[in-house]
């Protein structure tokens, strides 16, 4: 991966490459790299679990135009999923990835990728699986008490939301305030409406990375929500996120004969 | 400042001797998530012991974050009632938090009382007690060595435990902590020697202040600020897990005719938090906003207060999604 | 004794259908109960979910939501996005343990003005049985504010 | 700051009597925000609306809360009064406290704080209304008229004859619709066609019609004034330019075996033809589903041979004539029921057993007998004839509860048609009811059975079978205290049950027009907008809104060329600017719309466009939204579609939603 980043800054194919590098710690820690000398610096592993698409929304690597990506699945899948809502139109992006066999992929193209993505799918994380039929098998009375235990941490620091490739928005409904749709204070109603909010504009776009969880400093596993809408939206109307490059949100779009059986 | 000993097995009884007292206490608790808050307890079964560092700081106790400054309402003979509720802030002992979170204290108590004092903060500030309790662990994102600080220091304390070789050593540093003590005089012994040093943890020391003090001067235009923020996602965690992270937003919660004033927490790294109503943004890149959270811990807090508002906790950068490293980036801008 | 209790319902209603429907109850003169207070949007699709939470955040105790029967939409379709975002929405709230029976979903006509009686009844009634809904009135105490409200209470 | 006023309506005693409208006032004018606030016998009255225009002049308000009946009865009435008083009319908004509360509820202090919550809510709202201004859009002086039966006829001829030009488009060969299959006409038994042809031959020749047959509407976008609408013209496989229609052709055409539509099955047809001899236009066009040319792979060829004119084109394929217009008549007609509906009458299974249009075929002289009654099966005269009114309409069992309107009138027609030809013949109806409003109907039917002793049995029929030859009817007599009716007959007529064309929920979603559950197109106000749809410019003509005889028919179509002509009176129209805005800004930001572009596809009506917003220097910065004002309906479901709430529907904007939940649930005392 080191020689391939270096070649593709050397011949110009790409200005900035997005990949990691190691902290004192012997941690991931994302980083750009601008020269084929910085390329010795990266490394790729089981623990590179940060989805670095999210920095292409970021101005200075808009400006920089082509783009070297280190991807793990789910990045790759954000990208799709970005793609299909008409953003990163001003960029042009090498993919680096390793495939299950461990050997380097690199995917030039929209095509590519889709067909790549399409061909190592992922299925639901199976730990979140297990939290997801825990929750479910619980009454509804344990899930509001479980959900207003978690939630009454939440400092509302907003982590989830930048760590996100999905949450794009220049500006967040959060930070509306006329009207003020959702309280700045971190209270739980305030973060309930909030988890919930988020929730409802992720479901069906959120491509199950599972980094708003991994990373909440309140140790919330908010991803389960938007994993299990994505599960239930799934399952009434179909699609997959992060699966093609045409826009299937499921949201936007209706079928006549969509069942239900509250609507009285 | 007295020297006492209390026999471990007398902690618990202390504890809820203060919550029987009336008191609240403010302790580290395990939650489900795997992770150790301060969360006001029951009894002392409740209070984790086995934790490096809590989530969040225990500033919570006196900065919440969401403090309600008052409530209002508008009357049909159209007069107005505005009311807070500082008079029933309770008594509250914040049990068990590490040294540099008192450090913190310190700085909280600078911050807020120093001009102008802040009501709210002072009311809360002069009903709480700190007792700490020294460490044995760190990790590696421990430093506090580096900012003047130390596994074992009573600075910010009213009292600091050190518990070692099945003792538990008893620092009483103010009045606050004596009268503390005095509540449950009966199960406190004295002793004059105490040498915790070897027992404390050892934290890297990666610089020292004197170090910074001279070399930060020159450190606004280093170019190195655009790398250690490439990787910011402009969140506020490291500001919210902050113990000495002090920017607050206030809000109105309510109708035109009745609700409340809050103070929330905000945080100086968040794209927004500069931005003027014209939409410009004085601060309108994240190395712009990274400069500015290190440089006010490190540089403007001592010009303007005299004290470094970093504490070294770690917590920055153990909550970092990026994993960015707050010593590392002024390694590197200093250099 | 204590006041028996009336719960505070909104009906977020299309103009169209639903908001007609309940005109058409008033023409006809049918009686229904008096805790509902309707909100006119222009189309179910217009009735953005946050404006459900909003409405329960500020003490509403129940929830009607109502427009045009499929294919009967104004607008064609906004109500079979509305449905799409019904169903995704009652099962978010499922699955965070909220009580979504206290929000009631329907489609009413504007010819129907008894079933816009009959469903106010009835939604009244099964949240007068549900009570106050003080489980999310509850939610604003945060850690230390309980505190605070703990030691107010002692 | 805000300086609203609230005007309570007593509404005579319709709302004072359940209300204390005074306390309402009272408690309202303590309101935040609110500047003055009165109550008043009849808001709605002129010395009512005089009260409003002085206060909102005297009181400098800034904005106005009627409170009073619902805003789909007075809103602009009271718009158009705060617009006299000086402010923006879209700074009034009405509290409905009668339909919704003093109406439906009992006299209590509930009801009463009720009212106050309602009026709160709306002061809550009007104080954050922004001035709208109306939204001018130029007009398509052409109306497209769909179908070419009466009622589409009559629209084209009288818009056409107001100097617009009309675009007809026919999906069958011929214009004419189901009138030109009928005999005679009821109450004056004239002959259909001879009222009809020459309607039809004028609009072929009528300079501002532009005729198109076999032709489809494929798909309409665009809104009122400016349709856009594509045609599909389906491949005749004649060239009319070069045909002359002298029919040589279809006589030559070894094809002759197709059910012929026009005589309702009951004759062939070749499978080039016209459908009857005096169609418009009259020229023939090749049915390729059925020709030998086409189903097997270029055998036959036999028309092209013949064809004096060598106008036979087996290759012409569907076309798309894509045209503007501004207005739309829909007058795509009805459909009866058929087949199998009716399994205990044997209706589809005995061929003398026939729908009420096969018997209009029989009866009529370019009919498959020549006018003479005689029963399919065997070609004889029946000597007793039954015929069964409310066959299906009227029946919740069958699905279909309404009247079907034109079966009393014409089973009396075909009972009196019968016996004029059968002299001797026995002519029995069965019905429910007879149902005959109308300007000299009822006399027509009292002809019928008193002049031509026609056997009126008020019953229904249980079953029809068949015995020795004969069909066997079997009923009730509830006039003859429900005696069991037993009636050998030798054919039997149903009037079936008027239903909606099969392709009419198709038609409805091409035009964004709405329907009722029989498929049947709903008009915009079942009283006073019986002609208009809920889309702007499409108007309903004829028996595709509902049932109906002739003269209704013409009515109605003439109605819906008023409204047609109306339209194009102007050189623009005047549209409500209840529309929805993406919000912009200045540079650098423009806008918070993020260019994805999800609202696009919720969006009905196409209204929604991509932007490009470029420095000067012309490169591309960003893609937003942009709203189309004209096509846009106000519907709102791409504002609660947007994530960060870039996309804004002006009169019904997200501070004003807010405001009303959070006025509505906050009580200030």
């Amino acid at each position: 991966m080191q020689d391939k980043a270096a070649e593709l800054l050397k011949n110009g194919t790409v200005n900035l490459l997005i990949g990691f590098s190691e902290d004192l710690g012997k941690r991931p820690v994302p980083c750009f790299i601008e020269t084929a000398e910085e390329a010795n610096i990266l490394v790729f592993n089981q623990e590179c679990k940060n989805n670095l698409s999210v920095y292409l929304h970021k101005k200075e690597v808009k400006d920089a135009v082509k783009i070297g990506l280190v991807s793990n699945i789910a990045t790759l899948r954000s990208v799709m999923q970005l793609l299909s809502e008409n953003q990163l139109w001003s960029l042009t992006i090498t993919y680096l990835t390793v495939n299950t066999a461990g050997a380097l992929v690199v995917l030039s193209s929209a095509e590519e990728l889709e067909a790549y993505v399409q061909a190592n799918f992922p299925t639901c994380r199976a730990e979140d699986k297990e939290m997801l039929d825990k929750l479910n098998a619980m009454t509804r009375a344990e899930r509001w008490a479980y959900w207003k235990d978690q939630l009454s941490e939440c400092v509302k620091c907003y982590a989830c939301r930048a760590v996100c490739p999905m949450c794009y928005c220049t500006v967040c409904t959060t930070e509306c305030n006329q009207p003020q749709w959702i309280k700045t204070s971190a209270e739980t109603s305030g973060n309930f409406e909030y988890h919930t909010m988020r929730a409802m504009h992720l479901g069906g776009r959120c491509i199950n990375c599972g980094e708003c969880g991994r990373i909440c400093p309140a140790g919330i596993p908010v991803h389960l929500l938007t994993a299990q809408m994505n599960l239930e939206i799934e399952q009434e109307f179909g699609g997959k996120t992060g699966w093609s490059l045409k826009s299937e949100y499921a949201m936007n779009s209706f079928k006549p004969g969509d069942k239900e059986n509250f609507i009285k | 400042m007295e020297l006492k000993l209390l026999s471990t097995s007398d902690i618990a009884v202390f504890v809820d001797g203060l919550l029987k007292a009336g008191k609240v206490v403010v302790a580290p608790v395990l939650k489900q998530s795997g992770k150790v808050f301060f969360k006001p307890v029951q009894s002392f079964a409740e209070v984790a012991t086995d934790y490096i560092q809590t989530a969040f700081s225990a500033k919570e106790v006196v900065f919440p974050k969401v403090e309600e400054l008052f409530t209002y309402q508008h009357n049909e003979d159209g007069s107005l009632d505005i009311k807070d509720q500082l008079d029933r802030i309770p008594e509250t002992v914040v049990w068990g938090l590490r040294p540099c979170d008192a450090a913190g204290f310190d700085y909280l108590n600078q911050f807020f009382l120093k001009e102008n004092p802040d009501v709210y903060f002072k009311a809360r500030y002069d009903k709480t007690t700190l007792v700490t309790v020294s460490c044995s662990k760190c990790d590696e994102s421990c430093f506090c060595t580096s900012v003047d600080s130390h596994p074992g220091d009573t600075k910010g304390s009213d009292i600091l435990l050190t518990a070692m070789d099945g003792k538990c050593y008893v620092e009483v540093i103010t009045d606050n902590g004596l009268a503390l003590i005095n509540s449950a005089k009966e199960l406190f012994t004295s002793t004059d020697t105490l040498s915790k040093e070897a027992f404390l943890a050892k934290p890297a020391t990666h610089f020292s202040m004197d170090e910074i003090k001279d070399k930060i001067q020159y450190a606004y235009a280093s170019a190195e600020w655009k790398h250690a923020s490439m990787g910011c996602y402009s969140c506020g965690a490291c500001a919210f897990a902050c113990p000495t992270c002090t920017c607050f937003d206030i809000q109105d919660e309510g109708t035109q005719d009745h609700g409340k004033r809050v103070r929330c927490w905000d945080a100086c790294g968040m794209s927004q938090f500069t931005k003027h109503a014209s939409g410009h943004n004085p601060r309108n890149t994240q190395t712009e906003r990274r400069r500015q959270r290190l440089m006010h811990k490190f540089k403007y807090s001592v010009e303007n207060l005299g004290v470094v508002s970093c504490v070294g906790c770690g917590r920055c950068i153990r909550v970092c999604p990026s994993h960015l490293n707050i010593f590392e980036n002024i390694l590197s801008v200093m250099n | 004794m204590a006041e028996p209790f009336e719960p505070k319902i909104v009906a977020f209603v299309c103009n169209w259908c639903t908001y007609a429907g309940a005109d058409l109850a008033g023409t006809s003169r049918t009686k229904y109960e008096t805790n509902v207070r309707i909100i006119r949007f222009p189309c179910t699709g217009r009735i953005d979910f946050m404006l459900l939470i909003k409405a329960f955040q500020n003490g509403a105790d129940g929830i009607i939501v109502s427009g045009c029967h499929p294919n009967d939409c104004h607008y064609t379709s906004g109500n079979f996005h509305a449905r799409r975002r019904w169903i995704v929405f009652k099962s978010m709230l499922d699955f965070m343990g909220f009580p979504t029976e206290r929000i009631t979903f329907s489609w009413v006509s504007a010819a129907e003005g008894k079933k816009w009686a009959e469903l106010v009844n009835e939604t009244t009634d099964s949240v007068r049985a549900l009570g106050p809904f003080t489980e999310y009135k509850n939610l604003d105490f945060t850690t230390f504010n309980q505190m605070d409200h703990e030691a107010i209470a002692r | 700051m805000a300086r609203i006023g609230v005007f309570i309506c007593h509404c005579g005693e319709n709302i004072s009597a359940t209300i204390d409208v005074e306390k309402v006032a009272k408690l309202a004018g303590k309101l935040s925000g609110v500047a003055y606030s009165v109550d008043y016998k009849y808001m709605c009255s002129d010395p009512g609306q005089t009260l409003i225009v002085d206060a909102i002049k005297e009181h400098k308000l800034t904005g106005i809360v009627v409170g009073a009946c619902s805003p789909r009865m007075h809103e602009g009435t009271f718009r158009k009064a705060a617009e006299k008083a000086g402010i923006n009319p879209y700074f009034c908004e009405m509290a409905n406290i009668r339909e919704h509360c003093s109406w439906v509820h009992p006299k209590s202090d509930e009801t009463t704080r009720k009212a106050l919550d309602i009026v709160r809510t709306m002061v809550e709202k009007v104080k954050n209304n922004t001035a709208l201004f109306p939204i001018k859009v130029p007009i398509t002086k052409t109306a497209l008229v769909i179908g070419g039966g009466i009622a589409g006829i009559q629209a084209a001829l009288d818009i056409a004859n107001s100097g617009h030009q009309v675009i007809m488009v026919e999906k069958t060969p011929s214009i004419g619709g189901h009138m030109s299959q009928l005999s005679e006409t009821f109450p004056t038994l004239d002959c259909s066609q001879c009222i009809l042809t020459p309607r039809m031959v004028e609009v072929a020749q009528h300079p501002n019609i532009t005729l198109h047959t076999f032709a489809t509407v494929e798909s309409v976008t665009g809104f009122i004034g400016n349709f856009e609408v594509d045609i599909r013209l389906k491949a005749k496989s004649v060239d009319f330019e070069k045909c002359t229609g002298c029919g040589s052709c279809w006589q030559k055409c070894p094809s002759k075996k197709i059910p012929d539509e026009f005589n309702a099955g009951m004759s062939f047809r070749t499978a080039i033809y016209t459908p009857f001899p005096q169609a418009v236009p009259n020229k023939p066009v090749i049915d390729r589903a059925n020709c030998t040319w086409f189903t097997k792979g270029g055998k036959c060829g036999v028309c092209a041979k013949i064809c004096p004119t060598g106008a036979i084109d087996y290759n012409t394929e569907d076309t798309i004539l894509s045209v503007k217009v501004g207005s739309i008549v829909t007058a795509t007609g009805f459909d009866i029921k058929h087949s199998d509906f009716f399994p205990e009458y044997g209706y589809g299974k005995h061929p003398d057993i026939i729908d009420g249009l096969q018997f209009e075929r029989l009866a009529s002289a370019s009919g498959p007998t020549g006018g003479e009654i005689r029963r399919p099966s065997d070609g004889k005269e029946p000597e007793t004839v039954v015929f069964l009114a409310c066959a299906g309409s009227r029946d919740k069992a069958k699905g279909i509860e309404y009247c079907s309107k034109i079966c009393c009138m014409y089973t009396a027609k075909h009972a009196m048609l019968y016996k004029h030809k059968n002299h001797h013949g026995k002519a029995h109806v069965f019905y429910m009811d007879i149902r005959s409003a109308g300007k000299s109907y009822d006399e027509f039917v009292r002809r019928a059975i008193e002049e031509d002793d026609v056997n009126y049995i008020r019953g229904r029929v249980s079953k029809i079978y068949e015995k020795n030859g004969k069909l066997m009817v079997v009923g009730v007599d509830t006039l003859l205290g429900a005696k069991p009716v037993t009636i050998e007959a030798d054919m039997v007529v149903l009037a079936t049950a008027v239903v909606a064309n099969e392709d009419a929920e198709s038609v409805a979603q091409k035009l964004h027009i709405s329907y009722d559950k029989h498929k049947f197109f709903a008009e915009a106000h079942p009283k006073l907008k019986p002609v208009e749809t809920n889309t702007a410019g499409i108007t309903l003509a004829g028996a595709c809104q509902s049932a109906k005889d002739i003269p209704e028919t013409v009515a109605q179509a003439s109605a819906a060329a008023a409204k047609t002509i109306i339209l194009f009176s102007g050189s623009e129209l005047t549209r409500e600017p209840v529309v929805a805005t993406v919000n912009r800004s200045a540079a650098p930001v423009f806008t918070t719309c993020t260019g994805c572009f999800l609202c696009q596809e919720v969006c009905p009506y196409q209204a929604i466009e991509r932007e490009e917003i470029r420095d000067r220097a012309g490169n591309l910065l960003m893609n937003a939204a942009k709203v189309n004002a004209g096509l846009c309906q106000g519907c709102g479901t791409c504002v609660a579609m947007c994530r960060n709430k870039s996309i804004d529907l002006q009169g019904f904007s997200n501070q004003q939603m807010l405001s009303e939940v959070m006025g509505l649930l906050n009580e200030p005392f």
